[in-house]
């Protein structure tokens, strides 16, 4: 059941990436790149991360896209004209380095998963189904918290000055006359 | 336990966005392969800890902000460009040329 | 644990939630200035009723260990764990009736002496805000939490100094005194990260608990530790090399003068050490680098003192001088002695800035009465007030004879305990008897200063004018209140610490042994015999009557011309009056060499002359020059960037997988 | 009712935002439970009841008869000459006794903007406005009074503006 | 399949079942109030002709608007031209499905014709999905539910509904902030974002109105320019952008769009209610927190009477909505965003600080989460909703741009 579930999230999500590349029109993209992130939260539910599901729609589908979208439509791109892909040279070229990559990237996957996908190594700390039981006792937010705000202070805190950053550097960027 | 499947669908998308990097001249869709790309990793980390512990997903909580202030800054670039250039097209885009 | 001492957050949270409102009500409603006093009166005394029922439970409790109350976690960092503590023991507990004693007082004070002020609000939310930080800083259970207090004061002294920052003066001097700490904070900071880096924690229980395993006696880390420490304290606390702020600060208003120039916050340094003594015990030279530091201050600012004329400048180098002790004591390692002098010491001095505050709100009521534009704080325009003012120029004697050590008054048996203290470790260090001698000289010169002050301003023929004599009167009874409260103070403290040979003598030190027993570990004992003793109380009295009577026998008020008509001094006078020329030497030896490197040697000769030759366009000429070679790689489109960088992140993963 | 304007001052200082935005649900919620003006209009009419047209409404019109039931009109040409909307069509034509009558007499409703010169300027008091609105057609060509029609009317006719009475009372 | 499964799948078929039923008869009930209640405030009677009392006329309109001719716009982009309405719709039917919306029923075991033997475990809980990320999951597709208005803007070809969609995006960003922020209170006060938790502490302390109710009052304004809601409904402003972005469409995909505002309408009032008016409890009462472990005639009525309860308290709110809109006037678009970022945002950041502080001064005083910790939160509240309410009514801060400075050049 969760494998089928599974596969069927990857798929789309597979198959909309592929789209999102592919088309011509960049709101079409956008739009298929919603897809594969709805997906993804699908996966990401499936393996015991509701919490990073619920943010990935709120923060990628519901802020980010939206603000590609904005600006794609601010910008009236939506239907471009002319394609904006490579010519044929580029597209070999790009579809060869892709594959190049995604091939080994999986041989670098079995690699490390000890020769094959389904083998599960005992290197690791959690035995399985573990988390699932830490999320159920402390709630989706609670177990994310606890390494959060203790673990990850500083990266957290940091983060936070990034996002300063960014906002002032958008402003900047975005305001004629400051 | 769907480690190994979620790993490899992560390496493919991970392609599709290198690849979609590779193909389009339009920034903004360039950007958004990016996000692809980030999106993949995601998975990685979150796939990864189911059995490593909440510290994967943490992870991946830093990525969404990184590339939120990335979409932010980012577009206002774009925007800053079109407003120059009216064009989005990277190849009318190239001011780091010596 | 008493439960009363669970409440000590809020001694804290009421000056706050004091500088909160006022801060509130001086942005949209400045003109409320009844409710203005109310507010910050009422929160600093709600505050020291606290602190007397803290007292009281801590009292009762006859603990041995300080008391820390954990509020939360502030910096929870892998090993470094900061909590936001107050820890409130037997030394704390000394500070916190000071701070909140002396600091209702001042501000009693205030609501008469700032009545007429347009930033009346504005005036409170800042005094509430250092009372806020200073509280912050004496109760603080680890070191970042003190140093949050240490810079809070910092800031509140800044924006107080500055208080009148239209006038350019005041605003100069209040940087002067944010950068001259700045330097002694970077010694602190320096000194904390030392203490992390060997301890691994940085409350206080667990550094004096760890620092004598951590530590090798007199080693060469804890003596850093120590020195970075005192420096730290030189700057807050006005001390060779970094005093030349505290004079300046008196730009500020005068009540500030006394509560955060005198009676606290520059004593924080002097806290500091009591806190840490275990520290300073472990490091004996650092000890006795802080009592040579202390004794040569005390002397140096004593001199300075004798020939100013500007009555709020005489009281800040006395202040400096009197803080010399204070370290002198603490460096002698009698942690006592000095936490003794720095309570009397905020009697005293604090009464004599409110004391000069009225005069000067007096003399400032007569010139703008009639508005001429004299200088109000010139003792030359001084003189024979005391006719005007009978009860301020009676409680400023008392603080006079207390300050200069008459026997009897708080300030003798304290400045006394110093000094023996100092000659009691003679028999360690010739050193010490030394210091002893430049302590009993700046005794003597303190008397003679000080009576010099209370001749010049009270006695004689009066200078002010006559026009402006009808217009001086004596302050209201909420600036005269205070002043008498102060002078019972400045009278009768000195029964907390009598001399050994008195009855009842010690309670100060018997009160602080649970603090200060762990750094005595260290030190060897010091005894004097009771003749010795009594000789030295003896010679105190003896310096004490021979600077006023020098005063009274050498300086004539009746000679005095007032300010505008006075001739130029000359030679040591002149030495004296502008201050050895300290600020001169110091922006000679040091600020005109650094902006000269900095500008010529390195702005022009190194950095641009080298580094920017060289180095930068140097290597930017060497880019350009790869890059006109390499240029036909640079498109200057990302795609074929990304092209390169993908070709890279394979061959780079190829390597990877083929293991 | 004359039109009275009442001038609001436009708040300069200290705008209550949420006493006014209060103050307006209160207002809303008061008509809430107020009387409701609606007319149930097939069941009630205007004509009757509660509900009353003025009299001095201009609806369709309508052509007065004398007691032999010819229509007053006299073919004068005067009504066609001074409708701004140029909607009556009138040929006039004349009896063996030398009276003038109109021979065709048509009002194209469509075009009519229901001023009532026409009944103003009439020397017969012969065309009337009505006070009438139920003038529903299935088809265009009915909107096209012919005379017959218009004599056929038997709704009230419509009261001219009185000076003596400005407020039609 | 197991009797578990069985039980589990039967359950959850009943509940969706209930609530898509549910909906769209509220909705249709919805609909009608509005307009009665519209017709009502401007001293009308308001359709009152087909059915009773009016109440089928939406039906009407409804068979009106699937018989209609269905206009496509030339050069539009017909795909997604088809495809917003329809994402409008479904992102706000989803959005229901976390609420509960009644006390939980017993569990059962019963053998049933043609199921056989089916089982369900534990008590009922009377929502659709207990998710564990809670209100998160509304907030997540409420952000999305922007795609179907910014899509269809874009997709008609016309600027006034590009206009309409740009609105669209940028309002719902900017309230969404606000909106998140406001309650990550409720999140503090019941340490968990599920909204069953939510209800339940709810029951334990006080409802959250009175101990975060500066928070209800920015959820509250948010929720309005999150439902695109008049004084917020820029997006469709009529006067300016002829009904902004559904100004192209038609027939009943026209008619997506006020079905999916009112069903947001409705799950925005349900969501109100149960994070600050305790959902389905009855207030000053305990019977109907006590679950019952079978089934009989009481645990149903008590059911009932708590789903009753809860329909009632979302009823008002979408009252409240209804009062509102035909009350005020719309906003400039410069004083929402005003309002957004300058007023809401600042505010809920600060009220998150004193909140917290609020809740870790009584966690160290160690007061127990009931009615009292409730109240010593309802009297922090009292104050700050004081100043807040003043400061918004003296210093002008909605009037957005006071001093309009003159245009250059």
């Amino acid at each position: 059941m969760r494998e089928v579930v599974f596969w069927g999230f990857s798929g789309v999500a597979l198959a909309a990436a592929l789209l999102c590349v592919t088309r011509r029109s960049a709101v079409a993209s956008a739009l298929w790149l919603v897809l594969t992130l709805f997906s993804l939260a699908g996966l990401f539910v499936l393996l015991d991360a509701q919490f990073i599901a619920a943010i990935q729609v709120l923060v990628y589908a519901g802020a980010i896209m939206v603000l590609f979208l904005f600006v794609i439509m601010l910008l009236n791109l939506g239907r471009a004209g002319p394609s904006d892909m490579r010519g044929w040279l580029g597209r070999g070229v790009a579809a060869l380095l892709g594959v190049g990559l995604a091939v080994e990237l999986w041989v670098l996957v079995r690699i490390v998963r000890g020769g094959g996908f389904a083998a599960e190594t005992a290197a690791y700390p959690l035995p399985p189904g573990e988390l699932a039981r830490v999320q159920q006792a402390e709630g989706a937010v609670g177990m994310l918290a606890e390494p959060l705000f203790r673990q990850y202070l500083v990266p957290f805190e940091i983060t936070s000055v990034l996002l300063l950053a960014a906002i002032v550097g958008a402003v900047v960027l975005a305001k004629r006359k400051i | 336990m769907l480690l190994g499947p979620a790993l490899g669908v992560s390496a493919l998308l991970f392609a599709i966005g290198v690849g979609g990097v590779l193909l389009r001249r339009n920034a903004i869709v360039i950007f958004m392969c990016v996000e692809l790309m980030l999106n993949a990793v995601n998975l990685t980390f979150v796939a990864l800890a189911q059995q490593i512990g909440p510290q994967g997903q943490v992870i991946v909580f830093f990525v969404m902000a990184v590339a939120a202030a990335e979409a932010a800054v980012g577009l206002a670039i774009i925007l800053a460009v079109y407003r120059h250039k009216e064009s989005v097209n990277l190849q009318d885009v190239n001011l780091l040329r010596g | 644990m008493p439960p009363v001492i669970e409440w000590v957050w809020l001694v804290v949270a009421l000056p706050l939630a004091g500088f909160a409102a006022n801060g509130l009500l001086s942005l949209v409603q400045p003109s409320a200035k009844r409710a203005v006093s109310a507010i910050g009166v009422g929160t600093v005394a709600a505050a020291f009723v606290v602190t007397l029922a803290i007292v009281r439970g801590l009292a009762g409790a006859h603990a041995s260990d300080p008391f820390v109350v954990t509020l939360w976690q502030w910096i929870p960092l892998g090993d470094l764990r900061v909590a936001v503590a107050f820890q409130v023991d037997q030394l704390s507990a000394v500070m916190l009736l000071v701070v909140t004693g002396v600091g209702l007082l001042i501000h009693v004070f205030s609501v008469g002496y700032m009545r007429a002020d347009d930033g009346y609000a504005r005036y409170f939310a800042y005094l509430n805000l250092f009372v806020f930080f200073m509280l912050v800083l004496v109760l603080g259970a680890n070191f970042p939490i003190l140093f949050v207090g240490w810079e809070g004061v910092g800031l509140c002294s800044y924006l107080l100094i500055g208080f009148w920052f239209d006038v350019k003066a005041n605003a100069d001097a209040g940087k002067k005194a944010f950068l001259m700490n700045r330097i002694g904070d970077a010694g602190f900071l320096i000194a904390m990260f030392f203490i992390f880096q060997a301890t691994g924690s940085l409350a206080f229980d667990e550094v004096f608990a760890r620092a004598p395993r951590v530590f090798a006696i007199g080693g060469p880390t804890i003596t850093a530790i120590a020195l970075f420490l005192f420096l730290g304290c030189t700057g807050k606390s006005a001390q060779i090399p970094l005093y030349t702020w505290l004079p300046d600060a008196m730009a500020g208003p005068t009540p500030v003068s006394a509560l955060i120039h005198a009676a606290t916050m520059v004593t924080a340094g002097v806290y500091l050490i009591a806190r840490t003594n275990v520290l300073f015990a472990m490091a004996p030279i650092a000890g006795a680098v802080v009592a040579t530091v202390g004794a040569v201050t005390a002397l140096w600012a004593a001199t300075i003192a004798l020939k100013q004329w500007d009555i709020k400048k005489v009281l800040a180098y006395s202040t400096v001088s009197q803080l010399g002790y204070m370290f002198l004591g603490v460096g002698v390692g009698a942690i006592a002695s000095g936490m003794f002098h720095l309570v009397t010491h905020a009697f005293f001095k604090a009464l004599l800035f409110l004391g000069a505050g009225s005069v000067i709100h007096a003399l400032h009521h007569a010139y703008h009465a009639t508005h001429r534009h004299e200088d109000a704080q010139d003792m030359r325009n001084m003189g024979g007030l005391r006719r005007w003012m009978p009860w301020t120029a009676s409680v400023m004697w008392l603080a006079t004879l207390a300050i200069a050590g008459v026997p009897g008054f708080s300030g003798f048996f304290s400045k006394d305990e110093v000094l023996a203290m100092t000659f009691a470790k003679g028999h360690e260090h010739v050193l010490f008897y030394g210091l002893w001698a430049v302590g009993a000289v700046a005794a003597l010169l303190t008397a003679f200063y000080m009576t010099r002050l209370m001749l010049y301003t009270f006695h004689g023929p009066n200078r002010t004018g006559a026009a402006e004599q009808g217009h001086v009167h004596e302050a209201p009874w909420v600036m005269t209140g205070p002043l008498v409260i102060l002078a019972a103070l400045s009278v009768v403290g000195g029964v907390l610490n009598l001399p050994e040979v008195l009855p009842q003598s010690g309670w100060l030190h018997h009160w602080l042994e649970p603090v200060t027993a762990a750094g005595d570990f260290f030190r060897p004992d010091t005894h004097l015999s009771h003749g010795t003793e009594w000789a030295l109380l003896g010679l105190a009295t003896v310096i004490a009557g021979l600077g006023i009577a020098a005063a009274w026998r050498f300086l004539t008020p009746a000679d005095l011309k007032p300010a505008a008509e006075a001739p130029a001094e000359t030679g040591l006078q002149k030495l004296l009056l502008r201050k050895w020329y300290v600020d001169e030497i110091y922006d000679t030896l040091i600020v005109r060499p650094l902006v000269w490197l900095s500008d010529v040697v390195l702005w022009r000769r190194v950095d641009a002359g080298a580094i920017d030759s060289v180095g930068v366009n140097g290597s930017a000429r060497v880019a350009r020059g790869l890059g006109v070679i390499g240029s036909w790689l640079q498109t200057g489109h990302v795609g074929t960037y990304v092209f390169f960088f993908v070709v890279g992140a394979l061959l780079l993963l190829r390597a990877a997988t083929r293991f | 009712m004359a039109i009275r304007v009442k001038v609001m001052r436009r708040p300069e200082r200290e705008v209550s935002y949420l006493r006014a935005t209060l103050k307006g649900m209160a207002v809303t919620f008061s008509h809430l439970l107020q009387p409701k003006v609606t007319m149930q209009y097939p069941e009630e009419t205007a004509q009757e009841g509660f509900w009353h047209l003025s009299s001095r409404w201009r609806g369709t019109h309508r052509m007065l008869t004398d007691e032999q039931g010819r229509a007053k009109c006299v073919a004068c040409g005067l009504c066609p000459q001074i409708c701004p909307a140029n909607c009556i069509k009138l040929v006039p034509g004349e009896d063996e006794d030398g009276h003038r009558y109109p021979l065709i007499y048509e009002i194209d409703e469509f075009r009519c903007v229901f001023c009532g010169y026409c009944q103003e300027v009439c020397p017969e008091e012969a065309i009337h406005v009505g006070v009438h609105y139920e003038n529903a057609e299935y088809q265009r060509e009915r909107f096209v009074y012919d005379l017959e029609r218009l004599c056929a009317q038997t709704h009230p006719v419509s009261t001219l503006w009185d000076p003596s009475d400005p407020r039609g009372e | 399949m197991t009797p578990e499964l069985k039980g589990l799948l039967l359950v959850s078929a009943i509940k969706v079942l209930l609530v898509f039923v549910a909906l769209l008869v509220g909705v249709l009930v919805v609909i009608w109030v509005e307009r009665r209640g519209a017709g009502f405030m401007q001293d009308r009677l308001g359709p009152n002709r087909v059915g009773p009392l009016g109440l089928l006329q939406n039906v009407a309109d409804g068979l009106k608007n699937l018989v209609k001719e269905e206009v496509v716009p030339a050069r539009a982009d017909r795909v997604i031209f088809y495809l917003a309405p329809l994402m409008s719709f479904v992102t706000a039917l989803i959005l229901f499905a976390v609420i509960p919306f009644g006390a939980p029923l017993p569990p059962f075991d019963v053998t049933l014709p043609l199921l056989g033997r089916v089982v369900h475990e534990g008590p009922i809980p009377l929502m659709v999905a207990d998710l564990p990320v809670g209100f998160l999951f509304i907030i997540a597709i409420s952000s999305v539910a922007v795609y179907g208005i910014t899509l269809a803007g874009w997709a008609s070809n016309s600027k006034y509904s590009l206009l309409g969609g740009l609105r669209a995006s940028a309002q719902m960003i900017s309230y969404e902030l606000a909106l998140g922020s406001s309650l990550i209170v409720v999140l503090l006060l019941a340490g968990n974002v599920m909204l069953s938790e939510i209800v339940a502490a709810q029951q334990r302390m006080v409802w959250f109105v009175f101990a975060a109710t500066l928070a209800y009052l920015m959820l509250h304004i948010a929720a309005f320019a999150e439902t695109n809601r008049l004084p917020f409904d820029l997006p469709e402003a009529e006067a300016e952008l002829v009904a902004g972005y559904h100004a192209e469409y038609s027939a009943m995909k026209y008619a997506m769009f006020p079905l999916s505002e009112y069903v947001a309408l409705i799950t925005m009032s349900a969501f109100i209610t149960t994070l600050f008016f305790g959902g389905w409890d009855i207030p000053f009462t305990a019977w109907d927190e006590q679950a019952a472990a079978t089934w009989s005639l009481g645990a149903v009525l008590r059911t009932s009477m708590t789903a009753l309860v809860f329909l009632g308290k979302t009823f008002f709110f979408v009252w409240v909505f209804v009062w509102v809109r035909w009350t005020l006037p719309r906003f400039r678009y410069d004083q929402l965003m005003f309002l957004g970022w300058k007023v809401l945002l600042p505010t809920a950041l600060a009220y998150i600080v004193v909140m917290a502080t609020a809740v870790l001064v009584l966690e160290r005083w160690g007061i127990a989460q009931d009615w009292k910790y409730g109240l010593i939160l309802f009297l922090v509240n009292v104050p700050l909703v004081a100043a807040v309410v003043f400061g918004l009514d003296r210093r002008r801060v909605l009037a957005g741009t006071q001093r309009r400075v003159p245009m250059e050049g």
